[in-house]
């Protein structure tokens, strides 16, 4: 009886040596990729499922977008794949898909990580392994300032939009009394933050993910009696919170910045009670991109979302980099690092830390009307 | 049916006792010849290609050390619940503390500015856990068993939300980056892509896997030598019957908060570890959810059970990872496994209770029996 | 602290309290029920509620009141209170029912320890509010205004609405009418009994499973009445919604004496109240920290409440 | 035979708490059980009243199989137990814990009926119908519950323990009222540890020794029995 068992467990032994050797062997061959016939891979890397979906599905539509469009152009070209990474937004999920990123020497750019939260928690990782990063839509100021080297941001940031909605509130709408509210998270409180630069505000209140009741913020949004409301947040809570806000008879106007750009929000509000929000974004209104809306809604079915022209964009100075022979992810760097182009919402050359050149941004104010968030003004400009 | 299942169950369970004689028959070299051999085997695991075993969609060796991480946790927890007998829902507190105790003291971003070394952090994580721990079992380990699981569970989101709101100190979800680790970097040999960088920084995982199994590897065998100490006899005697236990002199009380600390320690060993891998956390990373699938896999593997809980801890965060590999989108909808993840869980934990109330693998020989069937019906 | 704020904001924060303790205690009832006879913590009683503040706006939108309608007219706007509040009981009533068929009934034979029903009723609150949040891809869900909430009368300066008196009001009705049914009908009396001397009660003749079918029914309705008040008062719901009010009710519950019926109420009460007080304090960001303390601390050094823990003890 | 228990046996977890038992009660008959604390014989009042379920052996009431019955079914076929350490309802009063007695009956005349009989019996509880049963003394809780067990108008009645914890003068009027009741015509199973009122107060009875019956015969019989006499009587 002994003996049999010793055998079987020799057995088990063995064959897990001889595994282990075969596994070498498939690695190596993995990893020698540069054959032939080109192949390689960009990573789309976000939300698509979750709360916050919508925003993560605009940004891989917008990207697929651009990758199909080269694929039909350049059908003996060298061959791209967009892998798509879901990260349900959620920040601890980032890190064990950054590092499957890395494990895949086949990918050699990121289009993401979609929110500005996944992103502290997966550049350090990406940036460590010289992938290249285009994110289309984490606005957050502070994510340039890591000191990333593969960091870039195909937009402007919070510190553009911030203060460009503290002037809409100023200027246009000429609320005296502001209430601040942000959402506690990297991307709501860097744009609360911005926004707190221009306009002072009577008072200030959080409201945290996944709340639903938002009745003692409410009374104190009463006591305070302002005549406009500032959200720096996603319209996951967005939307309920300005529900109950118009609900509990608050009629302040209602300002939020790019993360509320979502049917989501008029979908969690209710159209009434969204009629009139005013929320700001870095991102030019689609129509005013060339044909991207029309093929973008020929593609998918659907209208084109907050942050697909963005990501349409950064996938195409990818496409770009490939294209000159770029299929290493050091080359790839190096393209992206001294890319000069022009895109279809602006023009891209990176300065050091990867920002556009904050200058040019043009922010616009969007309003619901009718259950739908319709382009208003591009904002001046100080 | 049901029957049938329940019949099938037990030759298992026969199966896998029979396994268990026939390995304590075997000679000691030998015994220690094999676990030799198999703790190679875990050491070599991220680079043995097994068929199907490795996940495509995630980096294989960051499951390895995920699921290594939670089997830590499992086997404080285990302390806690499969020893001692006390539910302790909010376990998830001391995983924070100890997760923020390396991240205030170590990382530049925190207010605090010490910026102690990681192994400088992690004494200090594991003292405050345990005090944390000292401080919440004192006054609350004198309530009854179900009263104490709501408790836990209170401090739990208590912590989580002092994590979330008090953001002076954490940052809240914003969180806190450049979390310090150990020094260390790769040499030669091993990889090279990886030749000269850090052997725990953010790029790679196999150091933070290699380092995480010899803590397990320690932690077990510690746990073992307290299960079977006088310390492991007197809770043993709470868990069957904490009167009985007190008549004879059992000071349960004492016992029972040694078990409390003893459990947040290991809970913010762990923590320490998960901070200094994350390089990164915020209190996302801290939520009831996390600690109830914490509770779930000491439950379902088999509390008191160290193979139990570590079954446990293998389906609880493997499994779902490996589930992304089958990813599908249907009418343009992408479904995540990741989601299903929870409701699996809940109905295991449903099935499991109510068919096995002892989990997967149940302990075998110190436990005379299922405790309360013995006892006479009282009324409820 | 904000001292000046929180007096100032005295009797807002009150009022406010108040309303959101009502629903505290609606909710709460059903913990002290199945605690009361059972003496289990139910666990899942939370996602009972959560179901229910779901079917209100499913209902209203089925007889055409989606998110933006307006009901006009008195008559309209109490149909509409009374076909939320059926749909929500019903529909909390049954997952309460089906709670106690599948994560209690299952075990009771085998009379396990009370932690073993602990996590079978953990288990079953995360099915259920995980199977909810996949149904509705986890997005939340509106309801439409019921009620415009307007004036009624100030006191101390304090404006109160009608909503906030509709709350209260209706909870405190909901509670009596389960007051009366418990002492004064025959099928209470069998509670009673049960809850008192389960044993003795099989021998009176008492359908022990009937009546814990009919305690887990009964908490249902009354979580069904919550969410009714609850969808009212907040508007929104979403798959998670129940965990947060669950523990603070079951705080209010072990706050008043859970097993008490009128402790259910007063703890309720009280918790917003105070709750409130901690949010006009500290910060309203500091509102569920506060419950959470009030918790923790009743646990550790009263665990028996205010009134006693007894659904029966001393008198019901 | 009004009630026949044919080789019963129960367990409570491993350990077996009865050795296949057979008893017989027929209608009209006083019948005893006795034996010392841990022999078995609440354990086979479990049984009959269905809060125990057996592992093997048959119950059989007025011809009907009613071993796996639930325990509120039987009460509805006549079997009322007054259980042992009286188990009234503490938090109710004295008539609630009587209206209790007939959770399962309807005819509101025969309620009031048997509610006058109960105080006939009882005069105690009438004078005390308001008082929360709780605050009670023994005697009168053990009135009570014997009282409620009779509002069910049952068949057969299962007395356990009546006179425990009583003073004597008051166990001499327990077990006259006892006599009483089965005058009228109720069948009557009763567990006593006081083993000579019990045997002189029964047509029949049965000796119950560490779950198995080691004795039976009518009451005088016992009484005179030297090994009955030696072990339960405590008279030298």
């Amino acid at each position: 009886m002994r003996q049999k068992f010793v055998r079987a467990f020799g057995g088990a032994a063995v064959l897990a040596l001889a595994l282990g050797a075969s596994a070498a062997c498939a690695d190596d061959t993995k990893n020698s990729s540069s054959g032939s016939d080109c192949k390689v891979k960009i990573a789309f890397f976000g939300a698509l499922s979750g709360g916050n979906a919508n925003l993560g599905i605009n940004i891989k539509d917008g990207a697929k977008l651009a990758i199909d469009q080269y694929t039909k152009a350049n059908p003996n070209g060298c061959k791209i794949e967009l892998v798509q990474k879901d990260s349900q937004g959620d920040e601890k999920q980032a890190p064990a898909i950054a590092d499957a990123i890395i494990g895949d020497s086949s990918i050699i750019g990121v289009v993401g990580p979609a929110f500005s939260g996944e992103s502290k928690a997966a550049n350090p990782k990406l940036s460590g392994a010289g992938v290249t990063i285009i994110t289309p839509s984490a606005t957050n100021p502070t994510l340039a300032d890591q000191g990333w080297k593969t960091f870039h941001r195909a937009l402007g940031n919070d510190a553009a939009q911030g203060p460009a909605a503290g002037r809409y509130i100023k200027d246009v709408l000429k609320a005296q009394k502001v209430f601040v509210i942000d959402d506690t998270s990297e991307y709501g409180k860097g744009l609360a933050d911005q926004v707190k630069k221009v306009v002072t505000p009577v008072a200030t209140g959080t409201t945290s993910k996944g709340q639903t009741d938002f009745s003692a913020l409410i009374t104190a949004i009463k006591a305070a009696g302002p005549d406009a409301i500032y959200y720096g947040g996603y319209y996951a809570e967005g939307g309920p919170f300005l529900k109950a806000l118009r609900g509990q008879g608050v009629k302040a106007t209602f300002v939020g910045g790019d993360g509320l750009k979502d049917p989501g929000l008029i979908e969690g509000a209710g159209k009434e009670a969204a009629e009139g929000t005013v929320v700001t974004c870095p991102c030019v209104p689609p129509d005013k991109a060339g044909n991207f809306a029309a093929d973008y809604k020929a593609a998918t079915g659907q209208e084109a979302g907050t942050y697909s022209a963005e990501a349409f964009d950064a996938a195409n100075i990818f496409i770009e980099g490939i294209k000159a022979g770029n299929t290493t992810r050091a080359k790839m760097e190096a393209f992206v690092d001294g890319y000069n182009g022009k895109g279809i919402t602006t023009t891209f050359k990176f300065t050091d830390k990867g920002e556009i050149d904050l200058s040019a941004v043009a922010v616009w104010a969007y309003e619901v009307k009718d259950g739908k968030i319709v382009a208003k003004q591009e904002i001046p400009k100080p | 049916m049901m029957s049938k299942l329940r019949a099938l169950d037990n030759r298992r369970l026969g199966f896998l006792s029979g396994i268990g004689d026939r390995w304590h028959a075997l000679p000691k070299p030998w015994r220690i010849a094999f676990g030799l051999a198999f703790v190679v085997f875990l050491f070599a695991l991220p680079r043995i290609n097994i068929p199907f075993f490795r996940t495509v969609e995630t980096d294989f060796t960051t499951v390895l050390w995920t699921v290594a991480i939670y089997v830590l946790v499992a086997v404080g927890l285990n302390v806690v619940i499969g020893l001692a007998g006390l539910l302790d829902l909010g376990y998830i507190g001391f995983f924070a503390v100890g997760a923020y105790s390396v991240a205030l003291f170590g990382s530049p971003q925190s207010v605090l500015a010490t910026k102690y070394p990681w192994l400088v952090c992690v004494p200090i994580a594991i003292a405050l856990t345990m005090l944390s721990g000292v401080l919440l079992g004192w006054p609350t380990l004198r309530v009854r068993g179900d009263y104490l699981a709501i408790v836990t569970l209170g401090f739990g989101e208590l912590i989580r939300l002092i994590a979330e709101k008090g953001d002076a100190l954490t940052n809240g979800p914003r969180g806190i980056a450049e979390i310090p680790y150990p020094p260390g970097k790769w040499p030669a040999g091993v990889n090279s892509e990886w030749t000269g960088l850090d052997m725990f920084g953010p790029v790679t995982s196999l150091g933070w896997y290699w380092l995480t199994l010899v803590l397990v590897i320690v932690c077990m065998w510690a746990a073992r030598r307290i299960e079977h100490s006088r310390v492991g006899r007197a809770w043993l005697a709470i868990r069957e019957d904490e009167d009985a236990a007190e008549i004879m002199g059992v000071q349960a009380f004492r016992f029972k908060l040694w078990a409390f600390a003893i459990g947040a320690a290991l809970g913010g060993l762990s923590g320490a570890i998960f901070a200094g891998k994350q390089n990164f956390m915020s209190s996302g990373s801290f939520e009831l959810m996390t600690s109830i699938l914490f509770v779930a896999m000491v439950v379902i593997g088999g509390s008191g059970n160290l193979a139990g809980v570590t079954l446990g801890a293998i389906l609880v965060w493997y499994l779902p990872f490996k589930l992304q590999d089958f990813n599908i989108t249907i009418d343009g909808e992408r479904i995540n496994f990741t989601e299903y993840r929870l409701l699996l869980f809940g109905l295991a934990l449903i099935v499991i209770m109510t068919f096995r109330p002892q989990g997967l693998l149940p302990k075998r020989y110190r436990s005379s029996q299922p405790p309360a069937a013995a006892k006479e019906e009282v009324p409820v | 602290m904000q001292f000046e704020y929180w007096l100032d904001n005295f009797w807002s924060l009150t009022v406010g309290g108040l309303t959101q303790g009502a629903i505290y205690a609606l909710v709460a009832l059903g913990y002290t029920l199945v605690y009361g006879v059972l003496r289990l913590i139910n666990f899942a009683h939370s996602e009972v509620f959560m179901i229910g503040t779901f079917a209100v706006p499913i209902a209203w939108t089925a007889i055409g009141y989606g998110r933006d309608a307006h009901p006009s007219g008195l008559g309209s706007v109490v149909l509409l209170f009374a076909v939320g509040l059926i749909a929500a009981a019903l529909a909390s009533a049954a997952t309460a029912m089906l709670v106690e068929r599948v994560a209690y009934r299952p075990l009771r034979p085998k009379n396990p320890p009370s932690l073993i029903f602990l996590i079978t009723a953990i288990g079953a609150s995360v099915v259920l509010s995980e199977a909810v949040g996949l149904l509705v891809k986890r997005k939340p869900m509106g309801a439409m205004t019921l009620i415009q909430p307007k004036e009624v009368f100030t006191i101390f300066g304090t404006s109160v609405d009608n909503v906030q008196l509709l709350v209260v009001g209706a909870a405190i009705g909901m509670m009596l009418l389960l007051d009366q049914f418990i002492n004064r009908t025959r099928a209470g009396r069998g509670v009673r009994a049960v809850a008192q001397n389960p044993d003795a009660a099989a021998l009176m003749g008492v359908n022990r499973d009937r009546i814990i079918l009919m305690i887990f029914m009964l908490g249902g309705i009354m979580a069904g009445g919550a969410a009714l008040l609850y969808m009212i008062k907040v508007g929104s719901t979403k798959y998670d919604a129940g965990f947060l009010l669950g523990v603070k009710a079951f705080a209010a519950a072990v706050l008043g004496g859970i097993g008490n019926l009128r402790g259910a109420l007063l703890g309720g009460l009280l918790l917003g109240v105070v709750e409130n007080w901690g949010a006009g304090l500290i910060g309203d960001k500091w509102i569920d920290a506060t419950a959470f303390v009030v918790l923790v601390v009743i646990l550790m050094f009263r665990p028996t409440g205010l009134l006693g823990e007894s659904l029966g003890r001393a008198r019901a | 035979m009004l009630l026949e228990i044919e080789n019963l046996s129960l367990h409570y977890g491993r350990i077996q708490a009865l050795h296949g038992i057979s008893i017989e009660v027929g209608e009209g008959e006083i019948v005893a059980l006795i034996g010392a604390n841990g022999a078995g014989k609440s354990t086979t009042m479990r049984a009959i009243s269905g809060l125990r379920m057996p592992s093997s052996g048959k119950i059989r009431f007025a011809g009907h199989d009613i071993t796996r019955e639930r325990a509120d079914r039987r009460v509805v076929r006549g079997i009322s137990q007054s259980p042992e350490g009286r188990g009234i309802f503490p938090g109710m009063t004295v008539l609630e814990n009587l209206d209790m007695g007939c959770y399962t009956r309807k005819d509101r005349a025969g309620i009031k009926e048997d509610l006058e009989r109960v105080f006939g019996l009882f005069p105690r509880l009438s004078e005390r119908r308001k008082q929360v049963g709780g605050t009670m003394s023994g005697g009168e809780q053990q009135m009570l519950a014997i009282g409620r067990a009779l509002m069910a108008r049952p068949k057969l009645l299962l007395l356990d323990e009546p006179s425990m914890g009583l003073a004597p003068l008051l166990i001499q009027q327990i077990f006259t009222i006892i006599e009483e009741i089965n005058q009228q015509g109720t069948t009557i199973l009763l567990v006593e540890q006081n083993a000579q009122q019990a045997l002189s107060r029964a047509h029949r009875a049965y000796v119950l020794e560490t779950g198995q019956i080691v004795k039976t015969g009518t009451g005088a019989e016992l009484l005179v029995d030297p090994k009955v006499k030696d072990a339960y009587l405590g008279v030298a």
